[in-house]
């Protein structure tokens, strides 16, 4: 199939309706609106369900009872929205049924802004709500990534008759790229055994989201952390640049000595300054978690024996932060830098931060980075030209 | 390797994400990886909206730049903006007849279109972006002006069918335009 | 459970089939029971049970599907009719209905039955209204009697700074995609006939397309009333029923 | 009049006495002893026969613990039966 | 002032009237929801505002426009209802007002149930809601403390201008002790000066909880993160028992080598276990946090110096066990004991993970846990009368 | 800024002090503005500006607080009524006043605006409707006119599927505790000062302590409309006016 | 050092939450600690109720036991719930006037106190939880009498003060009726 | 006919030509030049000097752009004025 330049907003409902969601309910805010507005033109077309709900308290609820239906359902939102979701979120998680959630995050807290964010990390990858949980959390750094993993998310959500959260950023969310679309799926022929369908020929089902004796919940409890242990297992995912082996950096070789660790936007932006730093000679690695839950928490402590030192990159105060120091466990320093409010942390100063890393975990600094890549025609390439990489 | 980071800029309705979306659909269309992202903030609505366009031949990583390598300023205030921001060495490219205070910072390449004006020319005061856009492809050589035409014919929406080979003209007068500041810069 | 008796006699009253044989954790007199029961018959009288889906509410009915036996749901609290809108939606053929409290109904899901009877969202709401929140212990709800005590009015409710009885029949019947609403009581068998007709309508108009409907229960809770089940009803009539008059406040035939 | 017979489930019921203060006959009365849930039930005790099977009993009751029989008379019976 | 018998959630109430509470909006919930009802009869009578909102929604933006009008405002909930708050949490911090929160925890997730439960440790310590911010979050353990600590919520909502919560389980709530209650407070005079109050002879004032340009609302945010640092230095409490010094046990002497952490009801549960292990001859300790944030981190890895191993105790599937692991930093190893859906720990079944730790962390078991004490009159003491203690 | 003339000129129409000299960044033509003029005039008149709150929502006025010379908060979306019950109950001597849209009062704050209103909570609401989601980029509102197309009903409103327009006038007015409910337009300059007239009823509604005041402004969103401002005028009086009627709801004198 | 745990059990309106309340008060009033707290499970309307008191003379850990030491079981359900959690060595207070079958396990102290009757000889049925307590007191020592009376005095509610000399007399019978099974023990 | 004034705060108008559309005197019209903001910002040109000051311009101008002055003319001195 051709590529097509898409918005990730667009390109992730897009996504949802060839992965076969069936009903999908939301609430306009931005910087996720473009996925609601798709979704108002082309649900209606494929004769799916689309509805604009009277709020995000609404729309999740939705969620839950299409979920109960057994039928593929979708909500997005941002920020403020997820945060009036989270009650739902916790029925739906103590109802084990299956239903994805896009979290395109905006600045903070508050009304905040509508300006690219990661804030949402806590609320979205620590549990949603009250309650002992754990969504799936699945973060794009691309809009393929953002397709790929939106399919990924209906998949894992069904399997598990969980909640998968494809947690994005405004940025991702407003940019395009080109993006190659997987293939339309045919829609499920029959809802699954549990679904709410109508006791038709078979004893009643219900969903019910409480056991009122404490030993009852505990054990719903137990299976819900059983579950969850059963994804940790087998649904960890990330991707590594110049770390070791396949991936390490052909030109300079060697394996990562320092790792530098970030999802989403703001693992693309890293990689833009693990690049430069490379070029500098500095043995440094990009670690970027796809799933924020399951969190890669072995693979980082694997990393850990051996690494001199971890830089965390976020757009916010440092979430996921905590979750890389209970990887690394006290093995290693771990750093921070991170961004809050809206603003993207840049290549240069990430890179400033691999150097100071370098520098404290006792490296002589003989290398200093340069300016931004600038114009060929113009002023002719930025770098040496048998560096060939930036 | 080649990679090229783009702002356009300038006041909403002036044809900024069209003229950035298009040279977005050519770099893809030439198989390139490119990013296009615009500043969806405040401004967007009557204010100056920009949108940078990253063109890579490998995995984009940030798809923002705090210094960009080139900068097509529509407006004044876009001018005044970006001047700074433009990367050492880098150039600046803005539609002169708007902007009538020319930018003044050493070290980067200014270059005056009299986008407007030329547009105004061509009969149609929107085809200013493709002014400016022809007079980018010129001087930058990011991609063939001919890979662009294409792209306008498969991207210009229905209703703006009728406009095609004006838009195409006024890439191609801009690129004209783009060769004797470059000659003298 | 309940024995058949020999050939020369009919059955004139027994257990409905949609209603299960789960005795009920409501309190001794409480009305919930006579609308559970009253819902099961007009399910099995119309022969919707196997496509008919119960949305509970979380107030005392939050076990209600205990007590049906058709495939049920357990909302939000105040979210039943969302959670109603999701399974609806996703299968049109199917009845679906919430039951609610005046808590769960007029408080805080007001919003959500609002907005679904805005839409004329094909759904039938059956509304409890006790005057009080049942199961948390008998604060005031927003359809509580001016001046009448709870455990969070204590000096009874002051219309001045708590608020006026919200009237949902009243303010449902505004929207134009409401196709049924009425008000029925259950205070005596003669009101309970009439309530179960106005059920049976309600589910009618669901089943012919028709949008939204709705019928209010008034009921009681003799617990945090704190009155006998006979006396409770007779407060129904002596002072719900002027307050919250019975009838139909809107009838809408075509769809 | 028809001849009615009601069947009082005692472990369903929770003794809220409506059912009691229905009936146009006195028919039911509350029990002296508790059921295994500590309630008191009702009995239907039908003084005099009266019952006539109106069912008003089990439409109040709040939690389905009755169910109402009637005698099915052939029509040349009736007029027998009405002379008992 | 004489004791007084009181349930906890009363006494929060009182608590906060004594401690100058001008304004309770709030919510039924079990098992909260004595608070709200003793407020109901209270506050008017005091010619204060008591306002039953109609939903956890509207009440938490009520104390946000009374914590705007500058006045003492408290609200209280408990799980679901604070799920439903999170939105205005977060609107309440990006806009620096003060506010107490006193969230009741019961067992989840969804409805759950009414048991006691600590599983908002992560929704209300981590962040309540989306955006970067802390709030304060005491945890009492008895019925006293509930009402030492509300007061000092109130005290330290104003002096930061943040959200302070108190955050306790159903059990807390329910159970009565003996308490003392603070004598009544007069009213302030006058509200603070940014408070919106109108215009009245000076320049408007306004709150506003966003800050649309990037740059400002990072500038907002690195406020709040300063305060949270600030806070973090000034603020952090615990309570130890048999730890070292003064309150090593006067009886087996010795520092702690093992150490239990726990807060709230969990905390007083494993203090009963501790005291039999040290019965039992186990060098253990209790760690309690009364701040749950700020987290007394710095203490506990100051313990990780020397302690053998840590023993978490919590009445959720292990959040504030995060906390713990990121300040031992690997230094000891942490096992965790945790119930769920309202189950409450028991003295008898944390006593065996202290001798499993004990174990673990090579030392010859040489002990065993007796049953539970027993009654004098009818059978005689339980334990030989030498002990003392139990 | 604006220069004022020498002696023998008077003043007719100028900035009121209540209002603020920052230029708004609302679009051109945006009826939001000459709303706020309206509303700071009243304060004027009223001579309430230095007790006077506001609440701003969220949607293109929540910059709303920039453009009045008084104390504002803004309110997360939909919220202002809870917020400005917060602020009045404990200080009932101010002017506590919410500004909302469309979306913000009848989508998703209806709750609080319904119960804000039943509870006779002693405030001003002044609601903009202008049938669409203004700062999110024109979605539908549930006050969109049937068959108009928005961004998220791109072929129009189907009123079968997406509910039909909300008037929130009928339905305030239903409830006990509302004591004026009026409905107004922006359309030309007649409406406007008959606008004005009733914003200035509201506030002296509060003032007086009578209850609940809301005054429903019929607006244009040019922009999202896709309108000239002018033609955006003239929908309202062509399209808007029929499906929602000016007139007053409900006028109570007595508090 | 002294501790006790206790829990009372029966139906909601047999004063399962005033009897063991008052327990918790006269502790208090005697200068100990104690702690009340009640389960507020489901089975609070209409079913069981049941409430632990811990008293102690230091600083109380748990308030909630596993095995308590004694459980005072106003019903037959509460007999059936409690009878297998009584401590080893602990005791079973239970209502013989609604308990036909007694309980069976060995290693407690059954003790049967018939309170319903008695309370129904001293002209009140709801008296039976004061019976059972003065058993409690009688047989556990844990509280002189004369302290739980005067917090009686202190603590009834104004509405049942009439009650108060029957409350007493309630108390001192329950007492008397728990000398002999203690001795037989 | 009472004289007005008008003064436009070319500015602070954002071109929206609503005052264009309401004044009853074709009083103002749309400037060919941008202002800062880049609109084209409404002119009071005021033909004939027919502006009577009756200020639906003002009213109906959502940027508070427009203020509008009447001569105060004295009584005597309204004939002469009239006579103009
Ligand atoms: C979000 C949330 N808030 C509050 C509660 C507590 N709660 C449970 S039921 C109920 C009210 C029930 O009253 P009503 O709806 O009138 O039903 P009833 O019990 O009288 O039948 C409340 C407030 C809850 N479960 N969830
Ligand atoms: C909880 C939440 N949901 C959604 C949004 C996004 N949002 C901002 S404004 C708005 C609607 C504004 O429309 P309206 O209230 O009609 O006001 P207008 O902009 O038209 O004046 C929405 C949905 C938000 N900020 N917060
Ligand atoms: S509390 Fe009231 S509503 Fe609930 S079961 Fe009891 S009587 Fe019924
Ligand atoms: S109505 Fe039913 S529950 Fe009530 S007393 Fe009669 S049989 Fe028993
Ligand atoms: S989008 Fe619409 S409502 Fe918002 S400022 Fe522009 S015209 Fe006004
Ligand atoms: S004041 Fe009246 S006449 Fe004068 S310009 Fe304005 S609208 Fe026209």
């Amino acid at each position: 199939m051709a590529k097509q330049l898409m918005k990730g907003n667009e390109a992730i409902a897009e996504a949802a309706i060839r992965a076969g969601v069936e009903a999908y309910f939301g609430y306009p805010i931005t910087p996720q609106t473009e996925l609601l507005e798709y979704m108002s033109k082309r649900m209606p077309e494929l004769g799916r369900v689309f509805l604009q709900a009277e709020s995000e308290v609404a729309a999740i609820n939705m969620v839950y009872g299409a979920a109960c239906a057994g039928r593929r359902v979708m909500t997005s939102s941002s920020s403020p929205g997820i945060s009036l979701m989270q009650e739902g979120l916790s029925y739906i998680a103590a109802s084990n049924v299956p239903a994805v959630i896009v979290d395109v995050m905006r600045g903070g807290p508050g009304l905040g802004n509508i300006a690219p964010s990661q804030s949402d990390y806590f609320q979205m990858v620590k549990m949603a709500g009250h309650g002992d949980y754990k969504p799936i959390v699945l973060a794009p750094a691309t809009v393929q990534e953002a397709v790929d993993l939106t399919v990924l998310a209906f998949d894992l959500a069904e399997q598990y008759r969980t909640i998968v959260t494809v947690l994005l950023d405004g940025m991702l969310g407003q940019m395009m790229e080109p993006v190659e679309l997987p293939a339309m799926r045919a829609l499920p022929a029959t809802p699954p055994a549990w679904a709410i369908t109508g006791a038709a020929g078979r004893a009643k089902n219900v969903v019910v989201p409480f056991r009122l004796q404490a030993d009852e919940l505990e054990a719903l409890n137990f299976d819900l952390q059983r579950k969850i242990a059963d994804i940790a297992r087998r649904e960890v995912r990330f991707k590594e640049y110049f770390i070791d082996g396949a991936n390490a950096d052909k030109v300079h070789g060697d394996r990562a000595e320092l790792i530098v660790v970030a999802f989403g936007a703001a693992g693309r932006v890293a990689l833009s300054a693990v690049k430069a730093a490379r070029q500098q000679g500095i043995r440094v690695g990009l670690h970027r978690p796809i799933t924020l839950s399951p969190f890669p928490d072995e693979r980082l402590s694997q990393l850990a024996d051996e690494a001199r030192g971890f830089l965390v990159v976020e757009m916010n105060a440092g979430q996921m932060l905590e979750d890389v120091k209970l990887s690394v466990g006290g093995q290693a320093p771990v750093r921070f830098h991170g961004r809050m409010g809206g603003q993207v942390p840049m290549p240069d100063d990430i890179a400033q931060e691999i150097e100071k890393l370098d520098g404290m975990t006792s490296r002589p600094i003989d290398h200093k980075i340069e300016g931004p890549v600038v114009l060929r025609a113009a002023v002719g390439p930025a770098r040496k030209p048998e560096t060939g990489r930036n | 390797m080649m990679h090229y980071d783009f702002v356009f800029s300038g006041f909403g309705g002036q044809g900024v994400l069209f003229g950035s979306q298009l040279l977005a659909y050519a770099a893809m269309e030439a198989g390139l990886h490119v990013t296009w992202i615009p500043s969806y903030g405040p401004e967007m609505r009557g204010g100056t909206a920009n949108c940078t366009v990253v063109i890579s031949d490998e995995e984009i990583g940030a798809p923002l730049v705090r210094h960009p390598s080139a900068v097509v300023a529509l407006n004044y205030p876009s001018v005044e903006k970006y001047e700074p921001q433009v990367a050492p060495g880098g150039l600046l490219l803005y539609n002169a007849s708007l902007v009538l205070r020319p930018p003044t910072r050493v070290g980067i390449h200014c270059v005056p279109i009299p986008a407007s004006d030329v547009a105004a020319e061509l009969g149609n005061a929107k085809l200013l972006n493709m002014v400016m856009l022809g007079a980018l492809l010129q001087i930058t050589g990011v991609l063939p002006i001919g890979t662009v035409e294409q792209s306008l014919e498969a991207h210009l929406p229905a209703r703006r069918r009728d406009m095609l080979e004006a838009n195409k003209l006024a890439l191609r007068r801009g690129a004209e335009l783009a060769q004797e500041p470059l000659v003298a810069a | 459970m309940i024995p058949v008796e020999p050939f020369t006699e009919q059955v004139v009253f027994q257990r409905p089939r949609a209603m299960s044989a789960t005795p009920t954790t409501y309190c001794p007199g409480c009305m919930h029971g006579v609308a559970h029961r009253l819902v099961a018959e007009a399910i099995d009288e119309l022969g919707i049970r196997e496509r008919a889906i119960l949305v509970a509410p979380v107030g005392c009915s939050v076990f209600a599907y205990n007590y049906f036996e058709i495939d049920g749901v357990v909302a939000a609290h105040g979210r039943a009719p969302a959670v109603a809108t999701g399974l609806k939606r996703t299968q049109p053929d199917k009845i679906v209905f919430t039951y609610q409290g005046d808590g769960d109904l007029a408080s805080i899901g007001i919003a959500e039955i609002l907005h679904a009877a805005g839409r004329g969202e094909n759904l039938t709401v059956i509304f409890v209204n006790n005057a009080v929140y049942g199961m948390t212990g008998g604060q005031m709800a927003p359809t509580t009697l001016p001046g009448m005590k709870t455990t969070s009015s204590p000096l009874g409710r002051d219309t001045r700074t708590m608020g006026h009885p919200m009237k949902m029949c009243e303010l449902l019947s505004q929207l134009d995609g409401a196709a049924f609403i009425a008000r029925r009581s259950l205070h005596s068998p003669a009101e309970i006939r009439r309530a179960k007709k106005a059920i049976v309508e309600a589910f009618k108009t669901q089943m012919e397309g028709r949008g939204f409907s709705m019928v209010e229960l008034l009921a009681s809770c003799p617990t945090n009333w704190d009155m006998k089940p006979v006396d409770a009803l007779k407060w129904i009539e002596t002072h719900m029923v002027p307050i919250y008059p019975l009838g139909d406040y809107k009838t809408r035939v075509e769809s | 009049m028809a001849k009615g017979h009601v069947v009082i489930d005692s472990e369903r019921c929770k003794g809220c006495e409506l059912c009691v203060s229905v009936c146009p006959k006195g028919g039911i009365r509350m029990s002296e002893d508790f059921n295994a849930k500590g309630y008191r039930p009702a009995v239907w005790v039908n003084p005099d026969g009266a019952c006539t099977g109106c069912a008003l009993c089990a439409l109040v009751c709040p939690d389905t613990a009755i169910a109402v029989y009637r005698e099915v008379v052939p029509r040349v019976a009736a007029a027998n039966a009405a002379s008992n």
